[in-house]
């Protein structure tokens, strides 16, 4: 689906001026800091649409993930699922939000428990959720380990976590998420912890979940060739410090990036070509070291680091504005120069 | 052939472990080419880190070199007795860790294991001689030297930390200095800073470095020279440009095709199967199970290393011809399939 | 830890030692074993009383009337601690349970440091010594005595000291602090005497806390050789007697010097067994008189004192962790 | 003859005693720790071990020979009503100051003692004599005033110092008598002393035990020299007046509160003297390893047995109470509470064992009921009471199988080990009986409180002089009533005492109470026999008890370390040190009983001589 | 929803059978490996011994109480393994009697132990907050309450008669110390990755502690429940020598002090089998405890145990 169509379709999943603010006390007695790790977010999600969310360490994004989860309470703003305020659900609505959002971690090792085998770790979500009848559980975890390409399931179902490897352990968690049939799986660095030679299997059998089973993806990186990758028709949204700085069609938006920040970041990223990643190229920034969350720039975010700021990029907070094919938060988006992924030599 | 710092020949470590044996570096012949930049690639687990420390002689235990040599300036290091190992440790060699995090003693500040290392080798210098040194170093890694130097590891981020131990490596101006994975842990744009600033010393002081990563984007990005390991063996080395357009080896260029890059749109072929297992690798080549390319003798027989270009070295059966086949004494049927 | 962070804790430890202290006050008067009755069979056998004259006669001589309100007791009690003083002692005229802990707490404190200090002392270099010569036979020698010196009660080894060293050998005295001829004060004779009499209870408590610091001194010293700054640094030359010193034995104490601490404030109450099995006058010794006199106040301010000193021991602890450790930044 | 006062006060006391290790005798013993010390005996805690030694008596009484020594009395009369003691005239506290009559009469002001109950007045006619006035209405016989009087510790209480508590409480005798003139049985002075009055005088008391200086001022023969925790040193007290009589420079008195480190030093030469009797196995090895000591034993006056709690019914059926004391073995239980004891044929009587053949009659003894062991004879009175043993447990007439406590305290080991045994002998028997050792803290309340079917204590015992009616007053009216629960009196002058059926030697009713109250103040002595005889035949057929073994206890001598003229010196070898137990009443018996300083004695003090 | 004809992703289905030999059997892994621990093994081997002399001692020995004055302090013997004791009974026959009513008590009471502190800690870590405080506090305060006058006062409102009631006293002042250390854990794994995903797909609390925390700390559990037998055992020994239970002869603590106290064990060299036998027991005891929960560790994470 196009980004145009989407605009038609009502969102699966809403964020309305989404923050979560972490309270964190120390120093004499003073105020406690606060941290915003994600302020003023609106976004939405379309069923069946993969979004990678994509940003430097500490931006914001596992947070982001949280909230979408339901794991974290957004201090502000309000989360909706199916159109249904996330406050405000019912009981079944709000078991119908558990059963369609669910999620993938990083380090796979840590998302499964330890003492469990698989077959345990897999069966325990569909039992209590009663997505089948007792008797054909075996039956149901067999087919999630095929669909994820661990074949043959039985060998793999009395495994402990330790007992597999990274990718396959990878496998197990994506099983897990699709066990209960969800609408959206927010996937949180799923391959950043695997090795290069197997990234790719996992990131396809990720695209192949989305196509088949119409699942939702919201992939969250900081690797923005994974994101592309995977993201081919869907949407990339940038968050720099707590808030998204530029969303919208993949292809759209890598071709013609709008943002500093996400410049700064596409140049930084090595291109696996020797020839093109020699060219010599500077990043774009004034200062390699983000702010700390704790006391945020003022006005735009990025202000202290952008080679084009100006006056009132010190005062006036940028907001999410449509230039050419994406929403974009930054003053001056339509007069920073183009930026293109090969450098002219 | 330029001069080479370091030159490798049959080095072998093993890991005897409960269950089993692992040979996490097999046979390796390798050269460190003076004043280039070479790069050591392949998954985790293939044997970098252990490569690496083989050459400062530093395994960790119950590691063990069990065979080979290790040449710096025509002398075996590994027949070097104590004093002069810790003579030749960071003042020859140094290293830049794959956990810089925890590189550092937490509890001591950076000034102290600054002045410490320092002393470790020389211990008439001056206090002055060796502040002066760390401060002009800090500097160079883009640091305020005063506040680092007074800090505990903790007050410092990740990236910090890693060019404090980059400044480290330089303190005893090394000819080599390895790096192993020093951004793993980091950002993009820290990653992108870090090598910026690696590029930068490569440049101004001509230093030797030798960088173990699994980031093919890095190694196009930084590297002149690449060898590729897998399952503890050298698969492949040669010059940049010629690994990363016509690789010789299935795994290298299997591995260059599964990468995805900013640059093209193709869907990408993942290589087949998993990662070897070190404690139960298969017979001959420890590649055939995953290698689409793969002919009978490569099940029964370990590859030997052929020179197939300039400077390029391949241990691969494909290469392997009739002559080979008779001076190894393999089946020419096997062979040619 | 902030100021802020350190008014709370001491809030919320003055809050604990009130409730102790109300706790302990109940619980003591609900003790059974009466106190009036006990004097009054001793003294009716003693002077050939008859028993309720006894009564009466004990009743005149003791601090304490049984049947006073138990309110009314513990508003004397508060009103006592309000001013500084713990009260008197039941049995004993004239004696404020300030002399009885001022009597006790520094041979508690005596014997205690010195035996804490030398089982760490020794505990954690044996302890780095079998991290890191971990072949040699050390490891196996300190390892089975630590697991025994667990496996045995510590009251045993006492005995089994006393048995020897006192009764068969006669090396040492069998009991007390000091000896008769002695003038407490600061000479020679009597310090001499007074780390005399202490021997035998040190050395039993270095023989049960020995191995136990050893094992985790090792413990320790091995998780840290396995950090990656021991490798670095040995990668960058520096000589093993350092890594040893400021590495492996600075990074593997910290951990310890906490339960130092924690150690310190729990034995402050003294151990009752020991100190009675050598009659030696510390809190344990006097704790456990009281007690069998059901001596209300002077428990109360035992007890009392041993509470602070564990509560306080682990505010202590974790304030040494904080500045011993520049890794760690307490909150709350 | 009046004293000059003011001569001897002015003469200045000679140098405080220096300390000096030779000539210095060891033995252990206990007092109150530092801080609790302080000096005066009667704040709670009192001195201690050292009290004999500290303070001198109107009169010395031996327990086992039943012999009044003058020690601050020079010589005494009895009269009809009066007893008139004169004092020693070279007398002296510690302190210098003369003992005189009002010392003695403070001390009766101040303690209310067994002998108050007897008075109506003590007066003060000069420094030197002290005058017992009795009263009429209990007038005890003369032997028993002298009992009743050298029971106390009279030179504790100097006027000199705590004379304003005691014209105190003078006062208030007065005011009481003002407002109660009427006589009254068992009471100080014969005085009802009325409420308020009575707060006063424990106000009065209360203040003068908190009169404390730091050491005690002594008339003894000896005085405190240092005091810590676990050693006590006490001097020769300068002004004492049989000081050349006293043998040794110092007392060294060592607390020692393990037993078995007690038997240690012993054992290893550090101490001189030691009473007590320890297993066989320890006498033996501390023998064996030490050829200076010599080990006398002696009859102790009391036993070790128990008593049953009368609170529950099944012990009110006499018969029951008679079965079981044939059940128990006691020569077993003997052997394991204290090998030297000595086991008697009869049961609880509550007299001294060694005693009944010369306090009773011989025609009592005859008849009285011997309950030596016979498991058959208690198996068929049980049978006769219609309890069944099956499965080898036997069944109350109900169907129920009872299980027994029996309550001992811990840190009495004879006691704990006899009562071991006793609860294994019983369920051997067929009774499930098991034992509670309690601490010291709880076990006599709990058996107070009848918390346990039995309880093991001293029975047949006496506290202070030896006498009959001495045991019986300590059984009727002192603990072993409220271990035995009697149902009690509510109303008339028994009230509180003991309600019992006691069945005399014709089948009269014999009341304990009666007998206490009358025997001291009967002066026929045919007539007390008979009423001592009705007890005894009395209690032990009652058996409210069993009395397991009369005790055998013992005094050690370091013979190296003192010297000379000891009992059975020849017989040494003979017996390897460890000299038998002499016949009751010899005169060996009696130099023996003297050498035990547990018994009150001084004789270590002035009859010893150095090798 | 789905049917069973079709996969998740919609493909047809092949029917699965279950296997009973690929699933592995856990009980049998955990013996193998503590077998494999030279330690553990060794514990476990002692800790037997003692458990069958509690079980089957008493069935097979005869104990003979009646004193034989003159057998008493033998050496040991065919007849008397261990020796006699001051009263010429049997004292190998009074060691396993013994070990009847010491393991019993040791067991009961480590076991209402971790039952009261595994629900407090658990309790207190997984809801936190003010309950976690108040929880905290009353915890602290057992803590610094002195045990000694409370377990008296328990003891004598309840007369103890029999061992259970025994192991609860000795329990009421031994569960803090675990709660605590629960608690700890629980807070730690609160925060672990596959505690999150249950939470993500609504799995209930219940299913959350029992399925997924509990297989966590059971090894920590475990180990607690071996080492507060060894203390429970150690406390009860003090306990009865106080006379808060029915004093038994032949418990090991009573047996020990009988020795030292006053019957001459320790003056009489015949007399220190009698000494030795309960502390040798009680030591042997307490070490293969240790040696034991050394093990235990290892047996139940599936990752020591499973290496390969
Ligand atoms: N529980 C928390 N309490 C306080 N601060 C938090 C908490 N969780 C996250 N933060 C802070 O919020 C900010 C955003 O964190 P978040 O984990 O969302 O970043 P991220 O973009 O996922 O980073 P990374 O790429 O490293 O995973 C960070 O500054 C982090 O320190
Ligand atoms: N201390 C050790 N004990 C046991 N095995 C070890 C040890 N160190 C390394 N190995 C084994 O040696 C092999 C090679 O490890 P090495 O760390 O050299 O790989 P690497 O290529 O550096 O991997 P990575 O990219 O993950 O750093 C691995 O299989 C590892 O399991
Ligand atoms: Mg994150
Ligand atoms: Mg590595």
């Amino acid at each position: 689906m196009a980004v145009q169509d989407m605009r038609k379709v009502k969102p699966l999943l809403e964020l309305e001026d989404v923050s979560v603010i972490f309270e964190r006390r120390q120093g004499l007695f003073s105020e406690p800091t606060k941290i915003g790790a994600v302020v003023d977010v609106n976004f939405g999600i379309y069923p069946g649409e993969v979004v990678a969310l994509v940003g430097e360490s500490g931006c914001g994004k596992t947070t982001l993930g949280n909230v979408v989860t339901g794991l974290q309470k957004p201090t502000h703003g309000k989360l909706s699922y199916n159109g249904v305020d996330l406050a405000k659900m019912n009981k079944q609505q709000l078991q119908e939000f558990r059963r369609g959002v669910q999620m993938v971690q990083q380090d796979s090792y840590a998302a499964l428990n330890p003492m469990r085998t698989i077959y345990q770790s897999l069966s325990a979500p569909i039992l209590q959720k009663k997505i089948v009848k007792k008797k054909d559980v075996f039956q149901r975890v067999c087919e999630l380990l095929s669909t994820v390409e661990l074949n043959p399931p039985e060998q793999f179902l009395y495994k402990y976590p330790h007992q597999l490897s990274g990718g396959q352990r990878q496998r197990v968690l994506m099983a897990r998420a699709i066990s209960l049939n969800p609408k959206i799986i927010v996937a949180d660095e799923p391959v950043s912890m695997i090795d290069v030679s197997l990234r790719i299997s996992i990131l396809n059998l990720m695209a192949s979940l989305n196509k088949k089973m119409d699942i939702a993806f919201i992939y969250i990186t900081h690797d923005l060739s994974t994101a592309k990758y995977i993201a081919q028709n869907g949407r990339i949204a940038v968050m720099y410090l707590g808030k998204l700085a530029e969303i919208g069609n993949v292809r759209q938006v890598l071709a013609n990036p709008k943002h500093p920040y996400l410049q700064a970041l596409l140049s930084a990223v090595p291109v696996p070509d020797p020839k093109v990643a020699k060219g010599n190229r500077s990043i774009p920034l004034k200062n390699f070291d983000m702010p700390s969350p704790a006391n945020p720039p003022k006005g735009c975010r990025l202000h202290p680091r952008c080679p084009y700021a100006e006056a009132r990029c010190e005062t006036v907070e940028p907001q999410l504005t449509r230039v050419d094919a994406s929403e974009v938060a930054c003053h001056r988006a339509s007069e920073i120069p183009a930026w293109n992924l090969v450098p002219a030599q | 052939m330029s001069e080479n710092v370091i030159e490798v020949r049959g080095l072998t470590v093993d890991f005897p472990l409960r269950a089993g044996n692992i040979r996490a570096v097999n046979h390796v012949n390798f050269d460190i080419p003076k004043g280039k930049i070479t790069a050591l690639v392949g998954e985790s687990g293939s044997g970098k880190s252990t490569m690496a420390s083989a050459i400062l002689r530093s395994v960790s235990s119950p590691g063990l070199i069990s065979s080979g040599e290790i040449f710096y300036q025509g002398e075996d290091v590994l027949k070097y007795n104590k004093e002069k190992m810790q003579r030749f440790k960071w003042s020859k060699v140094s290293m830049v860790f794959q956990a810089a995090q925890n590189a550092l003693n937490p509890v001591m500040t950076i000034r102290e294991q600054v002045i410490e290392t320092v002393r470790a080798h020389d211990a008439k210098i001056t206090e002055k001689k060796i502040l002066d040194k760390a401060k002009e170093l800090l500097e160079y890694v883009r640091l305020e030297p005063g506040r680092v130097l007074a800090a505990h590891p903790h007050e410092l981020s990740g990236g910090m930390k890693q060019r404090v131990m980059i400044a480290f490596s330089l303190l005893l101006n090394p000819e080599l200095v390895i790096l192993d994975e020093p951004t793993t842990a980091l950002d993009v744009i820290t990653q992108a800073y870090i090598f910026d600033i690696l590029a930068q010393i490569h440049e101004d002081m001509g230093t030797t470095m030798l960088l173990m990563t699994h980031d093919i984007g890095v190694v196009a990005r930084f590297a002149e020279r690449v060898g590729v390991m897998y399952a503890g063996r050298l698969v492949e080395v040669g010059d940049v440009y010629s690994i990363f357009d016509n690789a010789d080896h299935p795994y290298t260029s299997n591995l260059m095709k599964s990468v995805p890059s900013l640059l093209s749109n193709d869907d990408l072929q993942p290589i087949v199967g998993s990662t070897p297992n070190l404690l139960n690798l298969p017979s001959g080549c420890p590649f055939h199970p995953r290698c689409k390319q793969a002919k009978p003798v490569c099940k029964r027989v370990d590859p030997v290393m052929v020179e197939t270009g300039v400077d390029h070295l391949v241990n691969c059966h494909i290469h392997s011809n009739e002559e080979y086949a008779r001076e190894q004494h393999l089946d020419l049927e096997e062979v040619r399939v | 830890m902030s100021a802020r962070g350190l008014a709370k804790r001491i809030g919320v430890l003055l809050l604990t030692v009130i409730a102790t202290m109300i706790i302990t006050f109940l619980l003591l008067r609900m003790m059974p074993g009466n106190i009036v009755g006990n004097l009054a069979r001793t003294y009716a056998s003693t002077y050939a009383v008859p028993i309720d004259q006894a009564y009466q006669i004990i009743a005149g001589m003791i601090h304490y009337n049984p049947k006073q309100p138990i309110d009314q007791q513990f508003y004397t009690y508060i009103k006592g601690i309000l001013h500084g003083n713990l009260g008197q002692s039941i049995i004993n005229t004239n004696v404020s349970v300030d002399q009885v802990i001022g009597r006790a707490l520094p041979w508690t404190v005596f014997t205690l440091s010195i035996s804490l200090v030398v089982s760490f002392l020794i505990g954690i270099n044996l302890g780095s010594i079998m991290a890191w010569k971990r072949k040699s036979i050390l490891d196996p020698i300190i390892s089975t005595y630590a697991i025994l010196s667990t496996a045995v009660p510590s009251f045993i080894i006492a005995i089994l000291l006393l048995v020897f060293f006192a009764f068969q050998l006669a090396w040492f005295p069998v009991q007390g602090a000091y000896g008769a001829q002695e003038t407490p004060g600061f000479n020679i004779p009597f310090m001499l005497s007074a780390l005399y009499h202490a021997v035998l209870p040190i050395i039993t408590y270095i023989i049960a806390s020995l191995g136990g610091w050893a094992l985790s001194m090792k413990g320790n010293a091995v998780n840290i050789l396995g950090e990656d700054y021991i490798t670095a640094a040995y990668i960058r030359g520096v000589p093993d007697s350092n890594i040893m010193k400021n590495y492996v034995k600075k990074n593997a104490l910290l951990p310890l010097v906490t339960s130092l601490a924690l150690q310190f404030g729990m034995m402050i109450g003294g151990s009752t067994i020991i100190e009675s099995y050598f009659s030696y006058p510390g809190m344990g010794y006097y704790i456990g008189q009281a007690t069998s006199n059901r001596d209300y106040p002077e428990m109360q301010g035992l007890f009392l004192v041993t509470a602070v000193a564990v509560m306080i021991a682990n505010l202590i602890a974790d304030l040494l962790y904080t500045k011993l450790d520049p890794r760690v930044k307490l909150e709350d | 003859q009046n004293v000059d006062l003011t001569k001897i006060s002015s003469s200045s006391p000679p140098a405080q005693p220096k300390y000096d290790t030779t000539d210095s005798f060891t033995f252990d013993g206990s007092w109150p720790m530092p801080p609790q010390f302080q000096g005066n005996p009667f704040a709670a805690g009192g001195e201690g071990t050292g009290t004999q030694y500290e303070f001198e008596q109107l009169f010395e009484y031996i327990r086992s020979t039943q012999q009044f020594t003058p020690r601050l009395a020079a010589s005494y009369k009895n009269t009809a009503t009066e007893t008139i003691v004169h004092l020693r005239k070279n007398a002296r506290w510690s302190d210098g100051a003369p003992i005189t009559s009002k010392d003695i009469w403070a001390y009766y002001m101040l303690q209310h003692t067994e002998v108050t109950n007897y008075l109506t007045n003590i007066e003060t006619p000069d420094a030197h004599t002290v005058v017992f006035v009795w009263a009429k209405q209990t007038n005890p016989f003369n032997q028993m005033r002298m009992a009743l009087i050298s029971q106390d510790n009279q030179g504790e209480i100097p006027y000199h110092i705590y004379g304003k508590y005691a014209d105190k409480e003078y006062q208030l005798l007065q005011e009481a008598k003002k407002q109660s003139p009427t006589w009254t049985a068992n009471t100080w002075m014969g005085v009802k002393i009325p409420t308020a009055i009575q707060t006063q005088m424990t106000k009065n008391y209360a203040n003068f035990t908190s009169d404390t200086p730091p050491d005690p001022i002594c008339s003894g023969p000896y005085m405190v020299y240092s005091t810590n925790n676990t050693d006590q040193i006490l001097v020769k007290n300068p002004y004492y007046w049989d000081r050349k009589d006293v043998k040794f420079k110092e007392l060294w008195i060592k607390q020692i509160q393990q037993v078995p480190a007690q038997w240690a030093e012993l054992k290893s030469g550090q101490l001189d003297y030691y009473d007590g009797t320890p297993p066989q196995d320890v006498l033996n090895a501390g023998l064996a390893s030490n050829p200076d000591l010599v080990h006398y034993q002696m009859e102790d006056v009391a036993s070790i047995g128990m008593y049953f709690n009368l609170r529950e019914p099944i012990f009110q059926n006499e018969k029951f109470r008679q079965a079981l004391a044939y059940v128990f073995d006691r020569s077993k239980i003997r052997d394991v509470g204290n090998y030297f004891g000595v086991t008697s044929p009869y049961n609880m009587t509550g007299l001294v064992p060694s005693t009944l053949s010369s306090v009773l009659s011989k025609q009592t003894l005859s008849k009285m009921t011997k309950y030596t062991y016979n498991p058959a004879k208690a198996t068929q009175m049980l049978e006769q009471l219609g309890w069944k043993k099956e499965n080898g447990k036997w069944h109350e007439p109900n169907g129920k199988v009872p299980h027994f406590i029996i309550g001992a305290n811990t840190t009495w080991m004879p006691g704990v080990l006899s009562g071991q045994v006793a609860a294994q002998q019983l369920t051997d028997f067929g009774i499930p009986t098991s034992l509670i050792a309690a601490d010291a803290s709880i076990e006599p309340t709990n058996a107070d409180n009848g918390k346990y079917d039995m309880s093991i204590d001293w029975v047949d015992v006496t506290f202070g002089y030896s006498s009959p009616w001495n045991s019986l007053d300590y059984m009727f009216w002192s603990t072993p009533e409220q271990e035995i629960g009697f149902p009690t009196y509510k109303s008339g002058p028994n009230n509180g005492h003991p309600k019992t059926n006691l069945i005399g030697l014709n089948g009269q009713k014999v009341d304990p109470n009666t007998y206490i109250n009358e025997f001291p103040v009967t002066h026929n002595a045919a007539k007390r026999q008979e009423m001592t005889d009705n007890m005894a035949y009395a209690i032990n057929q009652a058996v409210y008890g069993i009395n397991f073994f009369q005790n055998v206890t013992g005094a050690w001598a370091n013979v190296k370390m003192l010297g000379g003229n000891w009992p059975m010196e020849n017989e040494w070898s003979k017996y390897d040190r460890n000299m038998p137990l002499p016949k009751t009443g010899t005169e060996t018996a009696l130099k023996i009983a003297e050498m035990n300083t547990g018994f009150g004695s001084d004789w270590w003090v002035f009859n010893y001589w150095p090798n | 929803m789905s049917t069973m004809m079709t996969t998740p992703t919609g493909e047809p289905t092949v029917r699965y059978t279950f296997d009973r030999k690929l699933k592995p059997n856990a009980v049998k892994a955990f013996f193998t490996t503590i077998y494999r621990n030279k330690k553990a093994f060794i514990g476990m081997i002692i800790l037997l011994f003692f458990l069958c002399m509690a079980v089957f001692g008493p069935m097979v020995i005869h104990l003979n109480m009646t004193v034989q004055y003159n057998e008493r302090y033998q050496g040991p013997s065919l007849h008397h393994l261990l020796g006699t004791d001051y009263a010429g009974r049997d004292t190998f026959g009074q060691v396993v009697y013994g070990s009847r009513d010491v393991l019993l008590i040791g067991f009961f009471a480590s076991l209402f132990t971790i039952i009261i502190g595994v629900i407090v800690g658990t309790v207190s870590g997984l809801i936190g907050g003010k309950f976690d405080t108040i929880l905290m506090f009353i915890t602290n305060l057992f803590l610094t309450i002195p045990s000694f006058p409370a377990m008296m006062i328990i003891a004598a409102l309840f007369s103890i008669t029999d061992p259970i009631l025994f192991a609860v006293i000795l329990s009421a002042w031994q569960w803090a110390g675990l709660a605590r250390a629960v608690r700890s854990q629980i807070f730690s794994l609160k925060q672990r990755e596959f505690i999150k995903v249950c939470r993500v797909m609504g799995l209930g609390t219940g299913y959350i502690i029992s399925r997924e925390i509990m297989p966590n700390i059971a090894s920590y559990i475990s180990i607690s429940f071996i080492q507060t037998i060894q203390g429970s055992i150690v406390a009860s020994v003090g306990l009865m020598l106080l006379g808060l239970a029915p004093f038994s002869i032949t418990n090991w603590g009573t047996m020990l002090n009988l020795a030292i106290q006053n019957t001459g064990g320790i003056f009489n060299p015949r007399g220190y089998y009698y000494l030795l036998a309960p502390i040798v027991c009680l030591s042997l005891f307490q070490m293969g405890s240790i040696f034991f929960s050394n093990g235990i560790d290892d047996a139940m994470n599936p990752r020591l145990r499973t290496n390969s």
